[in-house]
């Protein structure tokens, strides 16, 4: 006797390509998600305490990236400005604004601005800034245009893979080491460029595990 | 399906897998073309005698055997040698001789999918749903009765003629499958 | 900020803006942006030279930092990220650049010496303690002690608050009481205030001490500590019949006599000693000659270790053995007939030969005649002023300790103290035990307390005054040869301790600083007058203030002192000794000394009683059998420990452990043996009664961790070609004995291709021939690199951290004299062929393009497959959370450029590669390649023998490279054709042929066992 | 045996050469199906059933306790250590492993030589397979320090660009084992649906009409479907013997590929692969022997086959001990030192005791195999296969820690101690498998009925 209607011969196929199908559209997502900007916090402006504008102070001013970061060449670590560099300006100009109430209360009460971090890597990963900006890598080709950001955000994914890419082919990215701090700049021939520079600096395609992380 | 004919075909029951085979032949010999068996086991030159000789099933394996050797190979080299080459404990880069054992696994898992889910294809498994169920003495099928099925698409079948000749058979029984 | 006139400054720089207004004030500034000199004026209003020069209480800003410092610390992190707060300075202090550590020059104080050191600080935060290379008793090395310290600093078991009657109180309260207390002294010239300190060198405190006795001429200066030292100052006065420091220069040396003296591990001078040691012994293609060590010593010691000759004997009949010698180099008394005449005879024909380029050396646990013997002896010898040196004491108090604190106590029963300030130490717990001081110190009417921990002492006092570590606070200290060293701080008391020198403030209402204190007496005192200033930096740069060494004194000691008759004693001899690692306790909260393997034993956690085989054979004792020590009516429990190369007959036991209250790590571990310190018992017991008890304790040992026997442990570290040893003399004959066919370095033919290193090849060559197996390597690697302690339960599972690890052996018979002894410090080999990296199924352990066998924590799943696969056995894997995630002080000690690891993960040494990479980022900002010698590792740069060596093998100029040249250097295990980056440069002993033992073996180095 | 195998006769014929038939006589096509199905279908649950799957589920919650402990605090909770880093985790996961093989071995391997004997128990054979690769599949999982990156065992594209290192035998393992699991569970499911068809045509609730109808896939036993499906099981065989052998070699090659002395041996790969089969022998009959005797089953599973297996145990038995034996020529031969005192460890070291139990339990007992009283008496044999069971596990126990703790630099020799959750994720997952087999033997078929169907004369297709 017949157990199964007509229709189940269909439904019994159409399900198990359907699941396998289903299974590998999930999986497809998940490797979406994982390289999406939600996933690496990609141009996500976070709330400051000072609605600081790099827009303004580097594009608008032009003042130089050394003026507040000023290890970025000899450390590691660029370095945050304390409140006294804002205030070597500040206490001259726009001395009664609204917007800058924290940073004038910062010096009175000798309590630091607590900025929320941007750009931030693990803690297993050893990242210096000297050595990059030395060998003429430029402040763009990792943090964009952030003379473009009024308020500042994440531009580039900071993935390893992301890393590996400049790391494997430096000659796409390197440009001359006074345009390191010219967010503007661009090369009008790379090609012939990059690989010159690469020559010139003396610049090591560093892919070892312990080159960033130990 | 679409129905074209009255009945999907007509049925007739043995309780031994010699006599289905000698009405398997007869029937051939009678010009069947369009026929099948159903036998609770593998009755050997059963599928000779309905007139079905060969498969492509071992092709499909091959071939997916082939496929999973070169997939799992070629993951291996792309790997260690093109997408991130690492000096792993001095070793070359394409140290052949420790990608085989995963090249074999795979190779071996591809293979296995592709005669087992050839199989089903070729057999148009799962099909839930059969008119041979239709025949409530079907059941014993799986179990200890032997059938023999004339498909009424045969260009030679007649309703009363093909009934005539399974009857000649003397089966047990003669039944209708309706679709 | 220095004025800098010709600059445009901020000042100007604003002045310029005040000109115009609106769009052209814009322009200026743009225009600004292009000139120049806005360039320099950043770089100089934010400066980035990190000098040390200069006083700058600003630079030790501290918790305002911890933020920070914390943003870039190493705690392990997933991503994606977590939201983080940075935190800048509000006033950006200056020379400190984030993210770039600095060093400071300092000093670390121990039984009143001075060892000089130069102090990494990141962000205001100590992380790292180095050896200052300009201070004479460092030279860039450290010891264990000095290592450790930095831990010391942030235990957060250290008394945190002044305390009145156990209740917190103020320090103002304390000073305000203090005085009202001292008021009715006064008229009495302050008699009844006594002031207990342990022994001092620094000028300024002696200097403070003295005008407090303008004020108060009846007070009394005691000075005691647990090792007191006293038979050296009494064999000193004995020779010479006034108290005289002695310090010797071993790079003159060419026989040296060690008479139970551990030179090269304890006492003042000990890191200059092994290091000038070392140079007189290792030996190259072009440098044959070795000095000649003879050590006679009941407890093999890390000298024992070295000894070319070493006689195991009682530590009592060392005097008996000592004026043998004396007598055979003709200073009087009867020649030796007893069972060493032999040893006795060719060891003075030996000192004799080399009058004057040679040295006798007395340990402090030996009677003060044995000292005054060596007097004599050096004396005779000529030694005096070309190996051995005299001088003032060191101690600002040097009196003898022990009849001092008699004294004390005495005194104190008789309420004759009215005002007990002790200063540093623990006597409730650690005085002699008969003396009662704890119960006699209820007699006194206001009793103050400086220390660390709110220790025994401590509940026992009124006032409990928190210490300040020598990391924060100023001082002064005096090294090893006088030689004076600023001890300056940096960082502000994490716990608002104080220093010796506010303590003496208190006492004479004055009211200034530490930094004052000690800054205005050498203003007074150096006569540097207007250069001052220059003076002063200089000093603090440095690290020693120029031209303080103590003058030698012309002295010779002519006369044997008289001997008096040995009362008769039977049963064993047990030997009293403050522990290698915790020394006489003070260190008992310190986890890394603690884990750190003690010479020798490789024990760890706790002390015990050691003995030889034959003596344990005798009493039926095999290890960890607790047995109960009985010296008249006072009797300690302790477990045995059994040591080849012992003398019979004779029980030498660590004290320091047993404190209840210095810290919660030292709590419940180890045995007390206070009961055993008696006023009469000194170092020695002599009449004690050794009892086996029905105990038993597991004691944790990283080295053989169950009982072996001896032929099948310590005998194959030769049998299976782990040690090449050999004598001077085969050396010669046959320079590459210990790289013979059968394990060439290169290893055997290879089917694959070598991997080409055209860059730089890292690689370290060891010299087993000077590593005395201290374990200081051990510890600084573990504080560079933040290695956790993992406790004695998880030693004794076999977990320990350690990074790199000093193996023991021995060679030949155990219980004779001839028994060899050899340190091996095995860090990872960095295989060129690690067998490691091929099994790792993740790729969490590569080779570097520098050859460097890199571990990624972070992509370690921990399959312990590498660990299980790696022949030298130097990985290390985090079976639990080892590392203290909750401790905020931890937080701030540990290296930000390593990552801490988390549970699950593999680890081993990395060469330092943060160091590494460090150096290579300088060197190629500054393009140029890594000079030889610029990236040490933490083991090499603490090393005292500088028995570690690192560098760059492809450049042939290096050291390293040299090293790798020489014959005696061999690579361990490479019949496995890893090919270690790390080698070894065989051991060698120098023999005197008179005791050499007959028929030496033939295949030099590769003596069976 | 071996005779057949030179020359595969008839099975029919076969059946005649031995002295015991692989089915009892007076048996019908009916008969058979009834009793094989009716166990599964009777509605009436024994007893016995319900208290030995209480005992298995209770060990298996125990399991899940002492996995939930080790999430907690990690793999310290075990007594691995250094040197010892392996231990019961891989000692256990070699040990499933091993019992694995003996499925395979006798669906597939016994199948190309036409032993027709095998049919009644490959079935149960396959589902013990199944389940032992559950069991092991769980240690390589946990054993790892971080288990939930153990996902980073497989090569997925991710934003690290990294790969997994395909050199290392443990991801030779995670293919191998992966493999082999899959291979066994579509090799058993596609042997089980005509039997789900019968099942499907004989359950008389609707449930289980369904159930079974849907497992079944509409197989209505057609000859041409029947013809593609022995086709397919014919290659899907030839499949598995090479993956098979090639399985427990890559295990083999954890050891054999590196360079500790006890691992270190090119003879690995056909030893332990004779040690799989040896054990899973040994795991068939402690199973077979009480299930057949609960469910009546000794007309299909007769004397014959536990005569036959406790002849394949004394076969490959004989290939182990001849491994041990060479281990000791090798280690002497070498004339390396550590080789010569890895060895004596072995033999005279603390760990003694473990040597010397494994050569009693997997030499001189199964010695005994020679009488054919010991064979034919499923007593006696059921305690020497015990006896196997834990000679193999012992074994594991030698090879991995006794090697492991004392290697090149005395310096780093250790000693290792199991704790309590060593022992109660071992336990844990013997619960995990009973628990499973409990399951199987109630709601499958646990003898195949259509190949049972095969083996009566009248199956025969006779030409006059």
């Amino acid at each position: 006797m017949q157990i199964f209607h007509r229709s189940a011969n269909t439904l019994s196929r159409f399900s198990i390509f359907g699941a396998v199908f289903l299974a590998a559209f999930a999986l497809w997502i998940i490797y979406q998600l994982n390289r999406s900007p939600y996933a690496t916090q990609q141009r996500e402006a976070k709330r400051q305490p000072v609605p600081f504008s790099h827009e303004h102070h580097v594009a608008g001013l032009g003042i130089d990236c050394r003026y507040c970061h000023t290890s970025v060449e000899t450390s590691s670590f660029a370095g945050i400005p304390p409140t006294a560099t804002c205030m070597n300006c500040h206490k001259e100009i726009w001395t009664g604004a609204e917007m800058l109430e924290p940073v004038r209360a910062s010096l009175r009460s000798g309590e630091a601005l607590q900025w929320q971090r941007v750009h931030r890597l693990p803690d297993f990963v050893q990242f210096n800034h000297s050595i990059h900006v030395h060998k003429g890598i430029g402040c763009v080709s990792c943090h964009g245009r952030v003379d473009q950001m009024p308020l500042t955000w994440q531009e580039e994914p900071l993935t390893m893979a992301w890393c590996l890419e400049c790391h494997r082919a430096p000659e796409e990215h390197v440009r001359p080491k006074e345009k390191v701090f010219d967010l503007a700049w661009e090369a009008e021939d790379q090609e012939t460029l990059g690989p010159e520079l690469v020559r010139e600096y003396r610049i090591l395609e560093k892919t070892s595990c312990s080159v960033c992380h130990y | 399906m679409i129905p074209k004919t009255p009945h999907y075909g007509m049925m007739a029951e043995f309780d031994d897998p010699t006599s289905l085979v000698e009405a398997a032949e007869r029937a051939r010999e009678h010009g069947f073309t369009r026929m099948d068996a159903f036998t609770p086991f593998p009755v050997e030159g059963l599928h000779e005698a309905i007139g079905f000789h060969h498969t492509r099933l071992p092709m499909i394996v091959l071939t997916g055997g082939i496929i999973g050797f070169i997939t799992g190979f070629g993951m291996q080299y792309f790997a260690q040698v093109i997408h991130y080459p690492l000096n792993i404990g001095g070793k070359p880069l394409n140290s052949w001789p420790a990608f085989v054992p995963i090249a074999f696994e795979v190779t071996i898992l591809f293979a296995a999918f592709a005669a087992i889910f050839g199989m089903l294809g070729l057999n148009g498994l799962p099909e839930p749903y059969h008119p041979v169920f239709n025949v409530s003495r079907f059941a014993f099928a799986s179990r200890d009765q032997f059938f023999l099925l004339i498909e009424a698409n045969d260009p030679k079948f007649q309703q009363e003629e093909t009934r005539r000749f399974l009857q000649s058979l003397n089966p047990l029984e003669v039944n209708d499958v309706p679709w | 900020m220095t004025d800098r006139p010709e600059h445009l400054d901020l000042a100007t720089f604003r002045a310029r803006l005040g000109e115009g207004e609106g769009p052209e004030y814009w322009r200026t500034l743009d225009e600004l942006a292009q000139d120049p000199s806005f360039e320099e004026m950043l770089r100089l209003e934010f400066p980035r030279e990190a000098a040390a020069l200069g006083e700058g209480v600003d630079r030790r800003d501290f918790l305002r930092l911890m933020s920070a410092s914390l943003a870039m610390g190493g705690l392990a992190a997933c991503t994606p990220q977590a939201e983080e707060t940075i935190v800048p300075y509000v006033n950006a202090p200056e020379r400190i650049i984030p993210g770039k550590p600095l060093f400071y020059a300092s000093a670390m104080e121990m039984d009143g010496v001075g060892l000089g050191v130069l102090v990494e600080s990141h962000m205001g935060r100590p992380t790292k303690i180095e050896g200052n290379p300009e201070h004479p008793g460092s030279l860039g090395a450290t010891d264990h002690f000095a290592q450790a310290s930095i831990l010391s600093l942030y235990d957060p078991d250290r008394s945190q608050t002044v305390r009145a009657r156990g209740e917190v109180a103020t320090w103002s309260a304390f000073v305000s009481a203090l005085q009202s207390n001292l008021q009715p002294l006064r008229a009495r010239g302050g008699e009844g205030l006594r002031i207990l300190t342990e022994p001092v060198s620094s000028p300024t405190f002696a200097d403070q001490m003295a005008k407090l006795r303008q004020r108060f001429p009846a007070a009394v200066w005691h000075t005691w500590q647990p090792v007191t030292g006293d038979d050296r100052r009494d064999g000193a006065r004995l020779a010479f019949g006034r108290p005289v420091h002695t310090y010797h220069r071993f790079a003159e040396a060419d026989v040296i006599l060690s008479l139970d003296a551990d030179f090269m591990m304890r006492g003042a001078g000990a890191v200059r000693y092994a290091r000038e040691f070392a140079d007189r012994r290792r030996v190259r293609k072009d440098k044959t000659e070795m000095n000649r060590l003879y050590v006679a010593e009941p407890m093999p010691t890390t000298t024992g270790t070295m000894a070319d000759h070493r006689l195991a004997i009682q530590s009592a009949a060392i005097e008996e053995l000592t004026r043998g010698i004396a007598a055979a180099l003709g200073l009087g008394g009867e020649a030796s007939s007893g069972q060493h005449a032999t040893w006795i005879g060719a060891v003075a024909r030996d000192l004799r030969a080399h009058a004057g380029r040679s040295l006798v050396i007395v340990g402090d646990s030996q009677p003060a005649a044995v000292h005054a013997l060596a007097h004599a002896m050096n004396s005779a010898l000529g030694n005096v002023g070309r190996t051995v040196f005299y001088t003032e004491p060191l101690e600002a108090n040097p009196v003898p300790q022990m009849s001092s604190l008699r004294a004390l106590v005495a005194d104190m029963k008789a309420g004759r103290v009215e005002i007990l300030m002790v200063l540093g130490g623990n006597p409730a717990f650690s005085a002699p035990y008969d003396f009662g001081f704890a119960a006699a110190m209820n007699r006194v009417p206001f009793r103050v307390h400086l220390s660390n921990y709110y220790d025994e002492t401590s509940a026992r006092s009124h006032w409990h005054i928190p210490a300040a570590q020598y990391l924060e606070a100023w001082s002064d200290v005096r090294a090893y040869d006088g030689t004076v060293s600023i001890v300056q701080p940096l960082i502000q008391p994490l716990y608002g301790g104080r220093s010796i020198h506010e303590m003496a403030g208190a006492l004479s209402e004055d009211v200034r600083s530490g930094h004052d204190i000690v800054r205005d007496y050498w203003r007074e005192t150096s006569g540097a007058g207007s250069g001052f200033e220059a003076f002063w930096n200089r000093s603090l740069h440095d690290g020693i203030v120029a031209g303080t060494a103590f003058p030698p004194l012309a002295l010779s000691a002519g006369t044997l002192p008289p001997r008096e008759e040995p009362e008769r004693w039977g049963g064993p001899e047990v030997v009293l000794r403050p522990d290698p690692m915790i020394h006489d306790g003070r260190f008992a909260n310190n986890a890394w000394l603690q884990e750190l393997p003690k010479p020798i034993t490789k024990l760890t956690w706790d002390n015990t009683a050691h003995v030889s085989r034959a003596t344990a054979a005798a009493m039926g004792l095999s290890n960890g059998d607790v047995v109960e020590i009985t010296a008249g009516h006072w009797s300690a429990e302790i477990p045995i420990w059994i040591v080849p190369g012992h003398a019979n007959d004779s029980f030498t036991v660590y004290y320091g452990y047993g404190a209840e209250r210095t810290g919660t790590i030292a709590r419940g571990i180890g045995s007390n043996l206070q009961p055993l310190r008696t006023m009469g018992s000194g170092d020695l017991l002599r009449n004690a009664s050794v009892r086996k008890s029905a105990k038993k304790m597991r004691l944790a040992t990283v080295q053989e961790h169950h009982a072996l026997s001896y032929e099948m442990s310590e005998g194959a570290g030769a049998r299976r070609d782990i040690i090449r040893s050999g004598t001077i003399s085969q050396y010669v004959a046959n320079p590459r004995f210990a790289d013979e066919p059968g394990h060439e370095l290169e290893g055997g033919p290879s089917l694959y291709p070598p991997w080409p290193y055209p860059g730089n090849a890292w690689a370290m060559v060891i010299d087993t021939n000077v590593c005395t197996g201290c374990g200081i390597c051990t510890i600084a690697c573990q504080s560079e690199n933040s290695i956790p302690v993992v406790g004695k339960e998880q030693v004794l599972a076999g977990r320990e951290m350690h990074w790199i690890r000093t193996d023991h052996y021995y060679k030949g018979s155990p219980d004779s004299d001839a028994l060899e002894m050899f340190n091996m410090p095995v860090p990872c080999m960095h295989c060129e062929n690690a067998p490691c990296e091929p099994v790792c199924p993740v790729q969490a352990t590569t080779h570097s393009d520098e050859g460097l066998n890199d571990m990624t924590y972070n992509r370690c799943i921990g399959t312990r497959y590498c660990s299980n696969n790696c022949p030298y056995k130097v990985r290390r894997f985090n079976f639990l959370s080892f590392p203290d995630y909750e401790t905020e002080s931890y937080k701030l000690m540990r290296n930000p450029d390593v990552t801490v690891r988390s549970r699950g993960v593999m680890e081993k040494c990395t060469y330092c590669v943060q160091r590494i990479n460090a150096g290579r980022i300088e060197a190629e900002k500054e393009g140029r390649p890594i000079r030889d010698g610029e990236v040490v590792p933490a083991c090499a740069q603490a090393c005292p023998t500088r028995a570690i060596v690192f560098g760059n093998k492809n450049d042939e100029n290096s050291e390293v490279a040299r090293l790798r040249s020489e014959p005696l250097n061999y690579g361990l295990l490479t019949e496995l054709n890893t090919q270690p980056r790390t080698t070894y440069l065989g051991s060698l002993k120098n023999p005197n042929p008179e005791l050499a033992p007959a028929g030496a073996p033939a295949t030099a180095g590769h003596a069976e066992s | 045996m071996s005779s057949n195998d030179l020359n595969p006769p008839h099975p029919q014929v076969a059946s005649r050469l031995e002295q015991a038939p692989t089915i009892t006589p007076g048996h019908t096509f009916g008969s058979i199906t009834d009793k094989i199905s009716t166990i599964v279908l009777t509605r009436r649950t024994p007893p016995g059933w319900f208290i030995g799957f209480g005992v298995a589920f209770l060990l298996l919650m125990m399991m899940l306790n002492a996995i939930g402990w080790l999430l907690i605090k990690g793999i310290g909770t075990w007594g691995n250590n250094v040197p010892v880093g392996w231990a019961f985790d891989i000692i256990n996961f070699v040990w499933w492993i091993g019992i694995g093989h003996a499925g395979t071995l006798i669906s597939a391997i016994l199948l190309l030589l036409r032993q027709s004997w095998r049919t009644s128990i490959n079935r149960f054979a396959e589902a013990m397979t199944l389940f032992a690769v559950a069991c092991a599949g769980i240690f390589p999982a946990l054993h790892v320090g971080r288990p939930w990156f153990a996902y980073w065992l497989f090569p997925y594209p991710n934003t690290m660009a990294l790969w997994p290192q395909f050199r290392s035998p443990l991801m030779w393992d995670v293919f191998a084992v992966s493999t082999y699991a899959t291979v066994s569970a579509l090799f058993w499911y596609i042997g089980l649906v005509p039997d789900f068809a019968t099942l499907r045509d004989r359950a008389n609730s609707r449930i289980w009409k369904i159930a079974y109808g849907m497992l079944s896939l509409g197989w209505r036993g057609s000859a041409k479907h029947w013809y593609r499906y022995e086709t397919a099981y014919l290659l899907l065989a030839g499949l598995a013997t090479p993956l098979v052998l090639s399985v427990h070699t890559i295990v083999s090659f954890d050891f054999a590929t590196s360079v500790i002395p006890g691992w270190h041996s090119t003879f690995f790969p056909p030893y332990f692969v004779a040690g799989a089969v040896y054990a899973g022998f040994a795991m068939v009959l402690t199973l077979a022997i009480p299930v057949r005797r609960a469910f009546g089953l000794e007309d299909f599973i007769t004397a014959r086959h536990l005569d036959n297996m406790a002849k394949i145990m004394l076969t490959t038995g004989l290939i182990v001990a001849y491994a041990y034996v060479m281990e000791v020529f090798f280690s002497w031969y070498s004339g390396n030192i550590f080789e010569m005192y890895m060895m004596f460890n072995r033999a005279f070291g603390p760990y003694w005791w473990a040597y010397w139990l494994l050569i009693l339990c997997n030499i001189i007992v199964p010695q005994s195999l020679w009488l054919r009283k010991v064979r034919s008496s499923p007593v006696t044999l059921f305690i020497v296969a015990m006896f196997v069971n834990v000679g193999m596990w012992l074994e594991r126990f030698v090879i991995i820690v006794v090697s492991l703790h004392r290697d090149f630099l005395p310096s780093s020799w250790g000693m290792y101690s199991p704790t309590r959750w060593d022992f109660m994720l071992f336990f844990g997952t013997i619960g995990l498998f009973l628990t499973l087999l409990f399951l199987f033997v109630r709601f499958l078929p646990m003898i195949s009925i259509f190949e049972m169907r095969t083996l009566l004369p009248e199956a025969q297709v006779h030409e006059d």
